[in-house]
């Protein structure tokens, strides 16, 4: 049949508007972005998390687990100890739950491990060597990234093991020692140089001797602060760390803390204490705090999982006076400004031991002599970058003024080791300290802006109505008995549910809603399949905002015409 | 529909697809190679409703038949969008007639399909409220009590946008359009008028009909699907917004086409031979409040006082719909069990 | 040409007569017009209808208002419709009725004509005996033949079994023949070459 | 074959000949007959295939004839009068469209007074429709041209409208030869059509067009209506060929080559006026006809050629333009522009008012002695006007015209009608 035949105008070819591009009717244009997701702003080892659990939801558990490892490499590590200030941060909480992004990060860690998935490889070699000192978070996420750059790493610690607070002071049932180990293995495993049992006193001396370019320092927080108690000579007093850090030392065996033991203080260390105390076999195990509940600094979880666990808390309350097999307390009461003051009200306590968990202090011993580096408080100041004042010598971890966590320790190792890296090249400093380039995670789209991104960004009609999975605990009866690992993991299912359950904030999740909903046919879908497969056809898009709109996850934005 | 225990997705089956549900369970609309029954160039308003309405409709009525579809389409704001000379948006056999015409247009294919033996192809016919609601109408019922092979689709947004919003057989009552103007002690259209265009379809006892709105989009898929998988006459009657007639920012056309589901105020549901077979539950319900203010055309309902009298009067009106196609379930709503199959 | 009009009433048949007239002169291979007075009447109502019956083809289309020969399917009407308007002077009557024109207070009124061309038969009461219905068409028909010869009663029955079938037919030639064998000789055969002359 | 046959009837069997494949039709007198018998046809399977639609009104009627023809199917309905005007926003529509739709209409006047017998008010409003309008004298002329109707129609892909007079002919029972199914297979195609909706070839038809391209598709259609006056004597021609006998075709004169006065006009009137031609050529009148078949295109150049050596033209129509008068005699006018020839317009048979011979002996030979001016009225009843006229000018509130003639003519009593 030809066309020719067909009656003039009102007969037509199909789809010929195309040749009308109604794009010239838009004042302004949808535009996909990539922004940071609040739990990865909030990450402090800058986990990428919204990317890694991109790939977890998936099923992708190796490339998740490869993701983590740009970042971190202790997923199983910190699946167990981190505290989750990304989870505080997850827009989910206002919808129903926060994602459970540790347990899954756990999961993957758990994974990596049973399937013996191994580290990136390094970079070609630097010819470069870095000396890091002290084997704890700080100083072996720093040693695991210098490796991955290029740079010959040798990592120093005086205790016979790597870990440093992750072993010495995390009890096995937080983080049992062979996800420890098998972490570990894996930088061994990067060619980095373990001396342990190696204590070092001056840091000038073995960086001329050793020929390092460059050191790192991470020596943490070893020594528990004695707060000043008045005791009978017989009254048996041992701080926090030591108690912990026996419970390593299996050729000692375990320490003997009597029948009822009382800790002092309100942090982790304190819960730590504690539930090893009543593992030991203490009948009673009460945590002696000066203040309320709502102001202790211990994680709630830890609180609650001693409480479980049958340990006391005596709130308001201090220690007085310390003699063999009692303590005098006296009650406390809030002011107006929430400070704790002595009532005069005195009582007391029965304890065979008490545990002191009131803070923990640096040894910078090893510092003395070196020009340049300041210190302030007990820590040792540093740039963005790590570095100290002196030259090529750069410090992270408890030693320098942070939240002491392992999790920000480990960020400042990645911090430190880009820092020793661009140092080491002569490489221009970058403002945030964060390489340049290195938050790009697929290499498709723009890279993520440093913009977080708001509840009310999102569009949460598109999300499931889906209650965070509780992790199962061990029995409350078995816990307090063994040292056998409190917290359970999530099973497959769970876990991908519970990555399932991100929101993927500020993302593309490729749901395909901007495709879907476009009343223009103006967005392209791509075949990559992968993260960002959608384009804005920006000859027909009318720019009347939908796709913005009826975007789950806030990944499309608004941007006026120019005009 | 059937609930099936299955692996939750991120966001399940309410946005148009997911990365990690197996290909054959996403949305038509979600897919590469869909139809687009009407493609880009068309001069619809930004954020039109009903093109998007007629997308998604038509796709799916192109998968359901492998391509093998003709459409008679009404006059209205539809045709004239899609078709000015010398272009069409169209990809699909389509014709356009009258305004009032398009059902019986429709029997005509058919009957001239199956005249010539052609058992295959497929007729859908479609038009705005007007032509569908008020001047089709009678063609409309003719195509009904004679069961004509033809699934016909309504793409109501309330009024006669297409000559300016005037008042149609579907404006609610109170709704601001230029021929029920907001003054008056009663401003906007009159209370107690109207009629329910998919009830009377219903009433004809033909094999299926169905509401459904460009919010719910594989509800909507899924209809049509039905529809294409029956013979004799069918009705599906879509609420589509319209920005210009309704006084809502264009980028607003889905949420507030959500909130008439999510008040009760457009009831979805599905029924068959006469019967309401299924009804489509309110999943988080809000007072209609939430669906007036986001519309210009109910302003007057607010501004400038309060006429909290009507407020109730619309609100009674949703009570009603969720009361009689019981589209609150008493039973508690389990998430997880509705989302659609598939995922690694 | 022969023109023929037929009073009756709505139902009675009346177009139907002028049909089976029209069909029993194409059965003598000549032209024939047959045509209802074109009403909304319902049954009851009065009703005409026309018959043209000529040698060549019938062209005009107006109302035959100087008939040949009228046909009063029902004697009701006479007294209510001008049945005789416009017959020709020495045209047809014909009567369903058992009574003679006088009893029927005719006789003033057909003073005009020629008395052997006004008839009247029972055809009602032939109906009821040969169909055990009162529908007098085909008794009128077959009268009708008998009495001015413009066609044969072969020919309507001929017609008769054309538009009806199986006992119903053989009722109505039965009705058509005894019709025409009431009708007098006086009449009939006779005038036949003068009606098709005229 | 030859038979003695109603004229509805014949027009159904000969209807079912042409194989039509949509047949969609709603009842009005006095087409109801035409429709009936197709539906016993198709109901009986003796016109297969073809789905016959029972549909609720003119409107859909045409609609769905417009779906089915636009969907390569040969399509036909009928209709009359109101039903005409109902579905008239169709008819511009199938034309517009350019479908090959045939159409019966069996001719009524309009309401109000609503009115069942016949006239050409109905076709007559549909002139400018864009249908070809075929006017036929007698049953066997309607037979043979809707044969030709189907042809005309896919020949030029326009919808064709075949009119004969309701209740004159669509009743009237006569002798008619029908054609053989074999000779109506060999002279009518199967349908091809230009444009189709189908799904291996998407096209849109019935886009909207704008003031660029308007006047361009109007005048292709004006264009497209014109090549009928080629088209139909073809056809004429084909069918006089194949079935021996003529009929349709633009025009018809009977005796009128050497005529003074020349009577126009189109229908079954004709019959009655080359009756009366005749007793009048007799006498000694120098007078003929000249019928017209074709009045849509309008074979203007034909008629003026037919009736320009003639002394004057009389034009007897059945319809009525009100504030102007005779419709038919406005184009006559139009094609004898710039002759001699007087032109008389006469109205007659509105609303089946019969047409008799005296009538229009009397009206011809007023013409013939000048006597006619304006236009007439043929059998008007002047008293019953006057009175009215009267009524009208005493008092605003008049009534009702209709009902208070009827009620001087005394048909309407005391009570309601």
């Amino acid at each position: 049949m030809s066309s020719l035949e067909k009656p003039f105008a009102i007969t037509l070819e199909v789809g010929s508007s195309r040749a009308n591009h109604t794009g010239s009717w838009r004042t302004e244009r949808p535009e996909y972005v990539r922004l940071t997701a609040p739990c990865g702003g909030a990450c402090p080892a800058s986990e990428d998390v919204q990317q890694w659990l991109y790939h977890a939801e998936e099923g992708a558990y190796e490339q998740a687990f490869r993701k983590i490892m740009e970042r971190n490499p202790f997923p199983a590590i910190c699946g167990r100890v981190c505290y989750h200030p990304c989870e505080t941060a997850c827009n989910r909480v206002q919808l129903d739950e926060a994602v459970g992004i540790n347990s899954v990060e756990r999961f993957l860690g758990d994974q990596a491990i049973a399937g013996g998935w191994s580290s990136p490889a390094p970079a070609a070699a630097s010819g470069r060597r870095v000396l890091v000192i002290g084997a704890g978070p700080s100083g072996l996420s720093a040693a695991y990234h210098l490796a991955l750059l290029g740079h010959a790493v040798t990592v120093r610690d005086a205790a016979p093991a790597a870990g440093g607070m992750m072993r010495y002071g995390i009890p096995k049932y937080r983080l049992p020692r062979e996800v420890l180990d098998a972490e570990l293995a894996r930088i061994a495993a990067l060619g980095v140089q373990f001396q342990l049992g190696r204590n070092v006193s001056d840091v000038i001396s073995e960086q001329l001797e050793g020929r390092f370019d460059a050191v790192f320092l991470a020596v943490g927080a070893r020594l528990g602060s004695r707060t000043n108690i008045p005791a009978g000579s017989a009254a048996k007093i041992i701080d926090a760390l030591s108690l912990l850090r026996d419970m390593e030392d299996d050729a000692a065996g375990p320490p003997l803390l009597g029948r009822r033991v009382a800790v002092y203080g309100g942090g982790n260390t304190a819960m730590d204490a504690a539930r090893t105390a009543k593992r030991l076999g203490a009948e009673d195990a009460v945590i002696v705090y000066r203040r309320t509940r709502d102001r202790m600094p211990a994680h709630e979880s830890e609180l609650e999982e001693a409480l479980q666990e049958g340990i006391q808390v005596h709130w308001l309350t201090t220690i007085k006076q310390a003699d063999a097999g009692r303590l005098t307390v006296e009650r406390m009461e809030l002011d107006e400004h929430g400070f704790p003051q002595p009532t005069g009200q005195f009582d007391e306590l029965q304890a065979d031991t008490l545990v002191l968990a009131t803070g923990q202090q640096t040894d910078l011993s090893l510092l003395e002599g070196v020009s340049g580096i300041e210190q302030e408080d007990g820590v040792v100041k540093v740039d963005h970058n790590l570095m100290t004042g002196h030259d090529g010598i750069f410090a992270g971890g408890d030693m320098v003024p942070a939240e002491r966590t392992v999790t920000v320790a480990i960020g400042h190792g990645r911090r430190a080791a880009h820092g020793i890296d661009r140092w080491l090249r002569g490489a221009p400093d970058t403002a945030t300290g964060e390489p340049e380039g290195s938050a790009s995670h697929t290499g498709v789209g723009p890279a993520p802006q440093p913009v977080e991104v708001p509840f009310e960004r999102l569009n949460t009609w598109y999300y499931s109505d889906a209650p965070k999975t509780v992790r199962e605990q061990l029995d409350a009866v078995r816990r307090s008995s063994t040292f056998d690992e409190v917290v359970l993991g999530l099973d497959e299912s769970t876990a991908l549910f519970e990555a399932r359950r991100c929101m993927s904030c500020g993302n593309c999740l490729a749901c395909d809603n901007c495709y879907g909903v476009c009343p223009d046919n103006a967005v392209i879908k791509l075949s990559r399949g992968g993260a960002y497969a959608y384009e804005i056809d920006y000859d027909f898009c009318k720019g009347c905002g939908l796709c913005v709109q009826e975007c789950p996850c806030g990944a499309l934005e608004m941007q006026p015409e120019l005009i | 529909m059937t609930a099936t225990r299955l692996k939750y997705f991120q966001t399940g089956s309410f946005a148009a697809g997911n990365r990690l549900v197996n290909p054959e369970s996403r949305s038509v609309q979600s897919g590469a190679e869909r139809a687009n029954a009407i493609t880009c160039g068309h001069r619809a308003c930004q954020g039109c409703g009903e093109a998007l309405g007629a997308r998604y409709a038509l796709d799916a009525a192109m998968r359901a038949t492998g391509g093998d579809l003709i459409a008679a389409n009404a006059t209205g704001c539809l045709e004239v969008f899609s078709t000015p000379y010398p272009e069409s948006s169209w990809q699909l056999p389509w014709i356009h007639s009258l305004f009032g015409n398009a059902a019986a247009v429709s029997t005509g294919i058919a009957a001239a399909l199956r005249a010539k033996g052609n058992t295959h192809t497929r007729v859908v016919g479609q038009g705005g409220d007007g032509g569908t609601v008020d001047i089709g109408f009678a063609c409309l019922s003719g195509m009904f009590e004679r069961d004509d092979d033809v699934l016909f689709i309504c793409y109501d947004n309330e009024a006669y946008m297409n000559t300016g919003v005037q008042r149609s057989g579907a404006t609610p009552p109170a709704a601001f359009t230029t021929t029920t103007q907001a003054v008056g002690e009663e401003p906007g259209a009159p209370w107690g008028q109207g009629k329910s265009a998919p009830l009377i379809a219903l009433a004809h006892e033909i094999p299926y009909v169905a509401t459904a709105t460009i919010a719910d989009l594989r509800d909507l898929e899924a209809k049509v699907q039905r529809a294409m998988s029956i013979r004799g006459a069918r009705y599906i009657h879509v609420l589509v917004t319209c920005p210009l007639g309704w006084g809502t920012p264009s980028s607003d056309s889905l949420r507030v086409a959500r909130l008439a589901v999510e008040t009760g105020i457009f009831p979805v549901w599905e029924g068959a031979y006469g019967d309401v077979t299924a009804v489509t539950k309110i999943r988080h319900r809000l007072p209609v409040e939430d669906y007036l203010q986001a519309q210009t055309r109910f302003r007057h309902l607010f501004k400038p006082r309060r006429r909290d009298a009507l407020i109730e009067r619309v609100q009674a009106r949703a009570d009603r719909n969720i009361r009689r196609f019981g589209l609150i379930d008493p039973v508690e709503y389990d998430p997880v069990a509705l989302h659609v199959e598939g995922g690694s | 040409m022969f023109e023929t009009r037929i009073h009756g009433r709505g139902g009675q048949g009346v177009v139907t007569s002028a049909e089976l007239l029209s069909v029993a002169a194409f059965r003598e291979d000549r032209h024939a017009q047959a045509f209802p007075s074109f009403g909304s009447e319902r049954t009851g109502a009065p009703v005409i209808s026309f018959c043209r019956i000529d040698d060549r083809t019938i062209r005009t289309r107006e109302p035959i208002s100087l008939p040949d020969a009228v046909i009063i399917v029902d004697p009701t009407l006479l007294h209510h419709v001008d049945v005789f308007s416009g017959l020709r002077a020495d045209g047809y009557v014909l009567i369903n009725s058992t009574r003679s024109f006088a009893e029927l207070q005719l006789g003033e009124l057909c003073d005009g004509f020629r008395p052997e061309r006004l008839c009247t038969i029972p055809a009602t009461e032939l109906a009821r005996e040969h169909l055990g219905r009162p529908l007098p068409n085909a008794a009128m028909l077959g009268a009708f033949a008998q009495l001015t010869g413009v066609v044969t009663v072969e020919s309507v029955a001929a017609a008769i079994r054309q538009r009806f079938s199986g006992e119903v037919a053989e009722a109505n030639v039965r009705a058509a023949q005894a019709a025409a064998g009431l009708v007098p000789p006086s009449s009939g055969k006779a005038a036949q070459e003068e009606a098709i002359n005229a | 074959m030859l038979e003695q046959i109603e004229g509805s009837q014949a027009v159904a069997r000969t209807v079912a000949m042409c194989r039509p494949e949509v047949i969609c039709a709603y009842p009005i007198s006095p087409q109801t007959h035409i429709v009936e018998g197709l539906s016993r046809l198709v109901k009986a399977g003796e016109l297969r295939p073809c789905e016959f639609v029972n549909v609720e009104s003119e409107y859909a009627a045409m609609s769905v004839a417009i779906g089915a023809s636009a969907t390569g199917a040969r399509s036909y309905t009928a209709t009359a009068s109101q039903g005409l005007l109902y579905m008239a926003e169709a008819l511009y529509n199938a034309s517009g469209l350019g479908l090959p739709i045939v159409m019966t209409v069996a001719n009524r006047a309009l309401g109000a007074p609503i009115n069942i017998w016949n006239d050409h008010s109905d076709s007559m409003s549909q002139r400018d429709s864009g249908w070809i309008q075929l006017y036929v004298e007698s049953n066997q002329e309607a037979v043979d041209v809707h044969l030709q109707a189907f042809r005309i129609a896919e020949t030029l892909s326009l919808p064709v409208m075949v009119c004969m007079d309701g209740f004159i002919l669509t009743h009237a029972v006569e002798r008619v030869e029908l054609p053989e199914p074999e000779q109506v297979d060999a002279f009518l195609p199967p349908y091809e059509p230009r444009q189709l909706l189908d799904p291996a070839e998407p096209m849109t038809i019935g886009a909207m067009v704008g003031p660029e391209a308007y006047t361009e598709v109007r005048y292709l259609a004006h264009y497209k209506q014109m090549q009928a006056l080629d088209v139909i004597p073809e056809v004429a021609a084909a069918f006089e060929q194949r079935f021996g006998r003529s009929s349709g075709g633009l025009l018809r004169s009977y005796r009128s080559d050497d005529a003074e006065t020349i009577v126009v006009a189109l229908g079954s009137v004709l019959g009655t006026i080359e009756d009366v031609i005749d007793e009048l050529r007799d006498q000694g009148v120098s007078i003929g006809a000249l019928g017209i078949r074709t009045f849509r295109p309008w074979p203007s150049e034909e008629v003026r050629s037919a009736l320009e050596h003639a002394k004057r033209v009389i034009v007897v129509e059945k319809a009525l333009s009100i504030g102007i008068g005779g419709i038919v005699s406005q184009n006559v006018h139009g094609a004898l522009e710039g002759t001699a020839v007087t032109i008389h317009t006469a109205i007659a048979g509105l609303g089946g008012r019969p047409i008799t011979k005296s009538s229009l002996r009397r009206l011809f030979a007023d013409g013939i002695a000048g006597e006619l001016t304006g236009t007439t009225f043929v059998d008007l009843d002047h008293s019953l006007v006057d009175g009215e006229s009267e009524r009208m000018m005493q008092t605003r509130r008049s009534g009702p015209h209709a009902e208070n003639m009827l009620r001087d003519v005394g048909i309407v009593g005391a009570g309601p009608v």
